[in-house]
C-alpha cells in the first residue's frame, strides 16, 4: 500500500479498526492484538522488534503521525506504551513491556523523529534508557533533581532528607 | 537682549522651563492619542511627571566594569544636545533671537546626537541585549539620517538661506512649504519617527525582542533624564518640521506687535500638536519592520523620494518660483 | 491576498478615537457580574446543620468543621448545633461543589457574587 | 562576527511563560537553539494518582489556563468511556458549544499575542477587547472566565437558559464581523504581512515527520483535525470543515487560527439553535472498572491525548496527558534555524506555546502537604550558585 500522505482520508462514520486488526495479526513481534472500540485497538509489543514493527507500520501501513509515548509502572515493569495514528482517527496503542531494573529498549527518532521528546519524558519520569537516542537528557525536571529518582515510578517516595531542587540550605552565595 | 532678557529667555520661557513643560504634555498627548485609537482610556495629564518625578527617586545603578562618570554623562550630553537645539527653532516671533546663518545644520546636527549617545550607552553597559539593541541604533541611524537632511534642506534650497528663522518667516505669507514640496514633509515626517526610535521603526528598543535594547541597564535618575531627553526631542523635531514646512509661528496678515507674538504663539503650539498628531497615527497604525528590511526599505524608497524633492526644489528655485 | 497595503486599521482607529473606550477605571468604576457568577464562598450559621458535607466533597479540602455549640430555631423549636463550615478562602477555587453537596434547602454553604481583584493586602482578601 | 549564545527567557517579555532557549546567533541569523521547559512542571500526572475522580478533574482542570475545558473534557470522556456511562445529547452539545467558545478566545489570545511580538500593538488591543464579549458569555454560563468547571462525571453542571442563548446568537454575529474584519487586516496590512510571509517555514513532509499538530500542521496543508477525523461528543452531528493553509509559514498559520475562528462561531450556532432537550447530566459510578483507554480532543493548539489506565479502585492509575504544545515544540525548533533573531518571538509565538500544559511536576509533598516557602534571597541563591556552576556565567 503505498505511503499515504497526511493519511487521513476526511470521512466520517465508523473507519474499520478490525481491517488494521487483521493486518497487525500477522506482524511478528506482535500478539494479542484487542480491538476496544471501532477507533481503538491495542496490542503486545515485544520490545526487541520495537524499530521493525514501527517502521513497517510507518512505510506498509501509512501511519505518518506518533501521538504520543507513554510510560506505565505496572509494578510487575515498566510498560512503553507507543500510541501511533492510522487512517480514518483510528489509534492502535503498543504496549512494551520491560523489566523494571533494567529497561533499556531501543529508540525510534531516527524511524518517527517527533518521538524525541516523547522518549525524554519518559526517561525523565520513569528511567526508561532509550538505546541510540541522539540527546537523552532530562527534559521536565529541574536541572538539580537526584539523578537516580524517576518520580513516576509506583515506589518513588519524595525524600525528606534529599532536596529536589529549590534553595540549596545556608551557604553564601557571595562566597 | 539686555541681560536679564536673555536669561529670561534661555531659562524660562521658550528655554528650559517651557521645553520640558511642553515636552512633558507632548509625550500624554501622544500616549493619551494612541490609547484613545486603541479604544483605551490613557493616562491622566500628570503621567509623565510623575513617571519623571518616580524615576528620579529611584536607585542610580552603574554596571559593573563601566566607566561611571562616561555612564552617567550621557544621558545629560542627550538632554542637552537637543535644549540647544530648541533655542534656534522660532516659537514667539518668526526669528528666533539666536539666529544666524547655518543654524539649520547645526540643529539639524544636534537632533541627530541622541541615536549616536545611544548607541555609545548601549555597547559600554556590557548587557548583551544593549549590546546587540547598539549595533541596531547605529545601523538604523545611517538608513534615515540622509534622506532627513535632504528633506530638510528643500525649504533652505527655496528660500536660498540656511538659517531657520529666515525659513520660517519667508512663509510668512501663507504659502508654507508644505504645499510647495509635500513629498518632502513626507520625507521629514517618517525621518523623524525613525530618529525618534518609535513604533514602526523602534527596531533597537523592541521590547518583545531583545528586552530593553540601549538602554536596558539604565536606571534611576539617568533613565528619568534620558526619556526626558527623547520627549524633548519629539517636541523639538516636530517643532523643526513646523518651522520648515508649516511657517513655524506666523499667520498671514498679523505681523506687528504684541497680538503677533501671543497669537503666533498660539498657532505654533497648534501646528506641533498637529505634527505630533501625525506621529502618532503612524506609530499606533503599523507593526515594527526588521533591520534588513528597514534597511532596503530606507535605501530604495526613502532615499530617492527625497532626491526627487530635492531636484524640484532646485529646478523650482533656479525658475524663480518662491 | 488582496491589495496589500499599510496602514489598514486606520479607519477603525479614528472611529474608536471618537468611541468612549472599552475600559474602565476598575476601583471607580464596579464591573458588572452575571447572574450565577462563582464568586467568594459564604456560610449561613442559621440553616447550617453541621453534617459536614461539604468538607468531604471539597477537592482542595479547604473546608475545616469547626466546634460551634450554639442553637438555632429549627421549625419553631430550638435546636443545638455542634459544628460549623469553615472555608480557607485563600485554597478554595470556587468550584460550588459544596453548594451542590449541601442538604439544606436554601443552601446554608453558597457562592456569593462578591469577589475583589485587587487587595493591598492578605488579609484584605479574606474578608 | 563569532558564535553569540543569547539566552531568550526564562524570564523574558516575549514569552508569557517560562521556557528558556539558548539561541546561538552569528551576527543576527540563528545558527542552533537549545530548548528547555522544565520550569513550570507541577507533577500533576503523580498528584492525580492520589485523588478520587472528581477531585481529579479539579486538579486537571488546572493544567492549562486557557485550554481547561479541553483538558476537563477529554478526562471525563476517557472515563464515562471505560465505565460505559451514556452522556445525554444535551449535555454533548454544550460540552462542544464550551469548548469552541474556548477555542474562539483562545485564537483571539493568540492573535493579539502574536500582533504584539511584532510591535503591532493596536491589533492586539483590539483582538483582545472583543475576546471580552466571549469572556462575558462563558462567565454568563459558567460563572467563571476561565477554569469554567462545567463538566462532571456524567455530563454537565450549568444548562442554557433560553435568553442566554438569544444573548449568545447576538454576540456571535458580532464576532462573526470581527473576524471577517481581523482577517481582512491580517491579509493586507503590510507590514504584518512583510513579518510573517516565508517566516518560520515548516514544510509540509517536516510536519509530518516532526509530530506537529493543531493549526502549526494544517498551516503546511496536513488536513488533521480531531474533531473530523476522529469526532467525539457531538462532533458527529456537527460536522467540521478542517481548515488548511499550503503556505508553511506564520502567515498561514495566522490565517488558520482566524478562520477557524469564524468555523467556531458557525459550529456554535448551529449547536445552540438546534439544542436538544433532555436532563444535562446522568449520575455516574463512583469507581471504573480495571482498563485503559486514549482519549483524544482538539484542543485550540492541536491533537491533546490522555492516556488513562484504570485499576478498578475510584482512582486513576496512570494518566499520561501528551498536550500538543510538547508535540510543536521540535516544529519550532526546526523552523527557526536560519532566521533572524528578530523572528524569534513572532516564530515561537505562531505555534502558541502553552508552557503549562507542556511541564506538570514539583515538589510539593504529598503526604501532608506542607510546600516550603522560598524566600526571595533563597531563590537568588540557587540562581547564582546554579549558574555559576553550570554556565561558569
Amino acid at each position: 500500500m503505498a505511503r499515504v500522505q497526511g493519511g487521513e482520508r476526511v470521512t466520517v462514520g465508523p473507519p474499520p479498526a478490525e481491517e488494521l486488526a487483521v493486518r497487525l495479526r500477522g506482524v511478528e513481534g506482535v500478539s494479542d492484538v484487542v480491538v476496544q472500540s471501532s477507533r481503538r485497538l491495542s496490542a503486545r509489543l515485544n520490545p526487541a522488534h520495537v524499530r521493525a514493527v514501527l517502521l513497517r507500520l510507518r512505510d506498509a501501513e501509512g501511519c505518518w503521525h506518533l501521538s504520543a509515548i507513554s510510560g506505565v509502572d505496572t509494578r510487575a515493569s515498566i510498560e512503553v506504551v507507543y500510541h501511533v495514528s492510522w487512517r480514518d482517527g483510528v489509534v492502535l496503542s503498543l504496549k512494551a513491556a520491560v523489566p523494571r531494573d533494567e529497561p533499556r529498549i531501543d529508540s525510534v527518532v531516527d524511524v518517527m523523529p517527533a518521538a524525541n521528546l516523547y522518549e525524554r519524558q519518559a526517561h525523565d519520569l520513569l528511567g526508561v534508557v532509550f538505546v541510540g537516542h541522539p540527546d537523552l537528557r532530562r527534559i521536565l525536571l529541574n536541572e538539580d533533581w537526584p539523578a537516580d529518582e524517576y518520580p513516576l515510578r509506583k515506589d518513588w517516595k519524595p525524600d525528606p532528607k534529599k532536596r529536589y531542587g529549590g534553595p540549596a540550605t545556608g551557604g553564601d552565595a557571595r562566597g | 537682549m539686555e541681560p536679564y532678557g536673555f536669561l529670561v529667555y534661555l531659562l524660562v520661557f521658550p528655554g528650559l522651563g517651557f521645553l520640558v513643560t511642553f515636552a512633558l504634555f507632548g509625550e500624554w498627548f501622544d500616549r493619551k492619542l494612541t490609547a484613545r485609537m486603541q479604544s483605551r482610556m490613557g493616562p491622566p495629564w500628570f503621567q509623565p511627571w510623575a513617571d519623571f518625578v518616580k524615576l528620579l527617586s529611584k536607585e542610580d545603578i552603574t554596571p559593573e566594569g563601566v566607566p561611571r562618570r562616561l555612564y552617567a554623562s550621557v544621558p545629560l550630553f542627550a538632554f542637552a544636545a537637543v535644549a540647544s537645539a530648541f533655542l534656534y527653532v522660532p516659537v514667539v516671533f518668526p526669528t528666533s533671537p539666536f539666529a544666524f546663518q547655518g543654524d539649520l545644520v547645526l540643529v539639524l546636527y544636534l537632533l541627530s546626537l541622541p541615536p549616536i549617545l545611544t548607541f555609545l550607552l548601549g555597547w559600554t553597559s556590557g548587557n548583551l541585549f544593549a549590546r546587540v539593541g547598539a549595533i541596531r541604533a547605529v545601523s538604523q541611524l545611517f538608513v534615515y539620517e540622509v534622506p532627513f537632511f535632504i528633506a530638510a534642506f528643500g525649504p533652505a534650497i527655496a528660500t536660498g538661506s540656511w538659517s531657520i528663522s529666515d525659513i520660517a518667516s519667508a512663509q510668512r505669507s501663507g504659502l508654507w512649504f508644505l504645499f510647495l514640496q509635500p513629498l518632502g514633509f513626507g520625507v521629514g515626517l517618517i525621518g523623524l519617527q525613525a530618529k525618534l526610535e518609535r513604533t514602526p521603526f523602534d527596531i533597537p528598543g523592541a521590547e518583545t525582542e531583545i528586552v530593553g535594547g540601549p538602554i536596558t541597564e539604565l536606571t534611576g535618575r539617568k533613565l528619568a533624564i534620558f526619556h526626558l531627553a527623547m520627549d524633548m526631542a519629539l517636541v523639538t523635531g516636530a517643532a523643526l518640521l513646523v518651522a520648515l514646512f508649516l511657517g513655524g509661528p506666523t499667520v498671514p496678515g498679523v505681523n506687528e506687535g504684541l497680538a503677533a507674538g501671543a497669537l503666533g504663539f498660539l498657532v505654533f503650539l497648534a501646528k506641533v500638536l498637529f505634527v505630533v498628531f501625525l506621529l502618532t497615527a503612524l506609530k499606533t497604525a503599523l507593526g515594527r519592520l526588521r533591520i534588513d528590511q528597514l534597511v532596503r526599505w530606507g535605501w530604495t524608497v526613502l532615499t530617492p523620494l527625497a532626491l526627487v524633492q530635492l531636484a524640484v526644489a532646485l529646478v523650482m528655485a533656479a525658475g524663480g518660483i518662491p | 491576498m488582496n491589495r496589500r497595503r499599510p496602514g489598514t486599521l486606520l479607519p477603525e482607529m479614528f472611529r474608536s478615537l471618537l468611541r468612549r473606550p472599552a475600559t474602565q477605571p476598575y476601583p471607580k468604576v464596579q464591573i458588572p457580574v452575571p447572574e450565577g457568577f462563582r464568586g467568594k464562598i459564604g456560610v449561613n450559621p442559621v440553616l447550617c446543620i453541621g453534617c459536614s458535607l461539604c468538607a468531604i466533597v471539597c477537592p482542595t479540602l479547604c473546608i475545616d468543621m469547626v466546634p460551634d455549640a450554639r442553637e438555632v430555631p429549627f421549625k419553631g423549636k430550638k435546636v443545638a448545633r455542634k459544628k460549623l463550615p469553615e472555608v480557607r478562602l485563600l485554597d478554595c477555587i470556587r468550584c460550588g461543589l459544596c453548594e451542590d453537596a449541601c442538604p439544606t434547602d436554601p443552601k446554608s454553604i453558597f457562592l456569593t457574587e462578591k469577589f475583589s481583584g485587587a487587595y493591598t493586602n492578605k488579609d484584605a482578601a479574606v474578608e | 562576527m563569532a558564535e553569540v549564545e543569547i539566552p531568550i527567557g526564562p524570564q523574558h517579555p516575549a514569552l508569557k511563560e517560562p521556557v528558556n532557549f539558548r539561541v546561538f546567533v552569528d551576527g543576527e541569523r540563528v545558527v542552533r537553539l537549545d530548548l528547555d521547559v522544565s520550569y513550570n512542571h507541577r507533577g500533576i500526572e503523580k498528584a492525580a494518582e492520589a485523588r478520587d475522580f472528581p477531585r481529579a478533574l479539579y486538579l486537571i482542570e488546572r493544567i492549562c489556563g486557557i485550554c481547561s475545558h479541553a483538558h476537563a473534557t477529554n478526562f471525563v470522556k476517557g472515563i464515562e468511556t471505560i465505565m460505559g456511562v451514556n452522556v445525554p445529547r444535551r449535555a454533548r452539545y454544550l460540552r462542544v458549544i464550551v469548548g469552541e467558545l474556548e477555542r474562539i478566545h483562545s485564537h483571539l489570545l493568540w492573535l493579539g499575542v502574536a500582533a504584539h511580538e511584532i510591535g503591532f500593538n493596536t491589533l492586539f488591543m483590539y483582538t483582545w477587547r472583543d475576546r471580552e464579549i466571549v469572556q462575558d458569555i462563558l462567565e454568563a454560563i459558567s460563572g467563571n472566565r476561565v477554569n469554567y468547571g462545567v463538566n462532571t462525571l456524567g455530563g454537565v453542571r450549568r444548562d442554557l437558559t433560553d435568553g442566554l442563548r438569544a444573548r449568545i446568537l447576538e454576540d456571535v454575529r458580532t464576532l462573526e464581523a470581527r473576524s471577517r474584519y481581523y482577517l481582512d487586516v491580517l491579509t493586507q496590512e503590510e507590514t504584518f504581512l512583510v513579518r510573517t510571509r516565508r517566516v518560520g517555514f515548516l514544510s509540509r513532509e517536516r510536519a509530518e515527520a516532526l509530530g506537529a499538530v493543531g493549526p502549526t500542521s494544517r498551516a503546511s496543508g496536513i488536513p488533521f483535525d480531531i474533531r473530523r477525523v476522529d469526532p467525539y461528543e457531538a462532533y458527529e452531528e456537527l460536522p467540521v470543515e478542517v481548515i488548511t493553509a499550503s503556505t508553511c509559514d506564520v502567515l498561514g498559520r495566522t490565517v488558520v487560527r482566524a478562520r477557524e475562528i469564524s468555523e467556531s462561531l458557525r459550529i456554535i450556532r448551529e449547536a445552540v439553535e438546534n439544542l436538544p432537550g433532555g436532563p444535562i447530566s446522568v449520575p455516574a459510578p463512583r469507581a471504573a472498572p480495571k482498563g485503559e483507554v486514549v482519549s483524544r480532543y482538539e484542543a485550540p493548539r492541536g491533537e491533546l491525548i490522555h492516556y488513562i489506565r484504570t485499576n478498578g479502585t475510584d482512582k486513576v492509575d496512570r494518566l499520561d496527558a501528551r498536550t500538543p504544545t510538547l508535540a510543536n515544540w521540535p516544529s519550532v525548533v526546526d523552523a527557526m534555524v536560519g532566521h533572524y533573531l528578530a523572528d524569534i518571538p513572532v516564530v515561537v509565538s505562531a505555534i502558541d506555546p502553552c508552557l503549562s500544559c507542556t511541564s506538570r511536576i514539583t515538589v510539593c509533598d504529598l503526604g501532608d502537604r506542607t510546600k516550603s516557602v522560598l524566600t526571595w534571597d533563597d531563590l537568588r541563591d540557587h540562581g547564582i550558585r546554579f549558574y555559576r556552576e553550570r554556565r561558569g556565567v
